[in-house]
């Protein structure tokens, strides 16, 4: 299935684009989505890394198993305030 | 209430909008838009926002806020785009009958704002370069270098 | 900046006056006279101070919290004489580069006021009796019944 | 020596008066002045038990020595904020 990810503040300026469309298994997890979302950007490993995975406006471990459709999104540290 | 906004934060208002007669307590925090972060000469921030996440993030701050406090009125509302020195980039105002459960609950709510809402800022220098803010955990950033606020 | 008066709190012009752009964080702190006091209505009060000795002790506060934090501005304002339910009575702002400051600081100032400062307030009922507010020891008050703010 | 006292609050209201006069000998202590205040006022002396007293603008203890020409009052237990 194909996986539409938002991109936010340094994570959207490594790629240029506010949305990425990544292609995972159907039932694939966080976890694999990251790993697929880093070969697609090598750029943007080391932010990934460090960046939380938000599925429907809340953040979610990497065993979270997605759905197509679920609005999901790379959260980098925030820092509003 | 809360709410996230392009313009210029009304914080009189909102310090207004709190007040209540059964609250002998009102409480508000401004952060504010500094000339220095550490050694760095900030000349102007962009924040930007996951807005529906942030959204619900700041309603589940509010509706702990109250669970927590006896609260009369909660406000907070976080500016997003081009902000200069001096603006002010979020406001937080409680009311509460004592004043203990004010500055907890102002604290609180901006202490988990700064923690847990989706909303970025990028830093821009007198030499033109700019830098989103990303640091990882609350603790380091202390550490590694002091926040706006 | 302190200041005893008999007018209405400016707290908008309050908080205005302690913005400063080598300070992220703003707190101000109202205290507002309550509909209830525990369980006695109140309808007004009276407030009066000893006006000399208060502001010698306004200003040994705003030189403790200068000492004591990293202030950009502090400012206190009481006001004396007849107040209505819902009137701001009390108003403290200070600025500090970062909010953790602000909040202690602002919360120093209000505790070491109720506590220093030659103020007594009158808490006058629907039945028209008046009493004056002295209790002996901030524990003891807390314990015996709530306070205004 | 003949001091004035000022009298605020709950203590102006049992007397009626904002300000008494209390005769002590020269020398006399807060000690010294309380006694004799009380034994002026008597309806007075269960708040003086709780209260303070101020020369010129700061509490002092029991044994602080007046002088003539000293500002004094009785602080009640304040109740601003």
């Amino acid at each position: 299935m194909t996986i539409r990810v938002k991109l936010f503040a340094a994570m959207r300026d490594l790629t240029g684009d506010e949305v990425v469309e990544v292609e995972v298994p159907d039932g694939a997890t966080v976890g694999e989505l990251r790993r697929a979302l880093g070969a697609q950007i090598p750029l943007a490993r080391s932010l990934l890394v460090r960046s939380g995975v938000a599925v429907n406006h809340d953040l979610v471990e990497n065993d979270h198993a997605l759905s197509a459709g679920d609005e999901v999104a790379v959260i980098p540290p925030v820092s509003g305030g | 209430m809360f709410r996230l906004t392009r313009d210029p934060i009304d914080f009189h208002a909102l310090t207004d909008s709190v007040r209540d007669p059964h609250c002998g307590a009102v409480v508000l925090f401004l952060g504010t838009v500094r000339d220095l972060t550490g050694e760095q000469v900030t000349v102007f921030l962009d924040y930007e926002a996951y807005g529906p996440m942030a959204e619900k993030k700041l309603a589940e701050i509010e509706a702990d806020v109250r669970r927590r406090w006896p609260v009369g009125e909660v406000a907070m509302v976080h500016r997003l785009g081009r902000l200069d020195v001096g603006d002010v980039s979020v406001a937080v105002a409680v009311s509460t009958p004592h004043r203990g459960e004010a500055f907890e609950a102002v604290r609180f709510a901006i202490d988990t704002l700064k923690e847990l809402v989706p909303i970025w800022k990028k830093e821009n220098a007198p030499d033109g370069t700019g830098e989103w803010v990303h640091q990882s955990a609350p603790a380091s950033r202390e550490r590694q270098r002091p926040e706006n606020s």
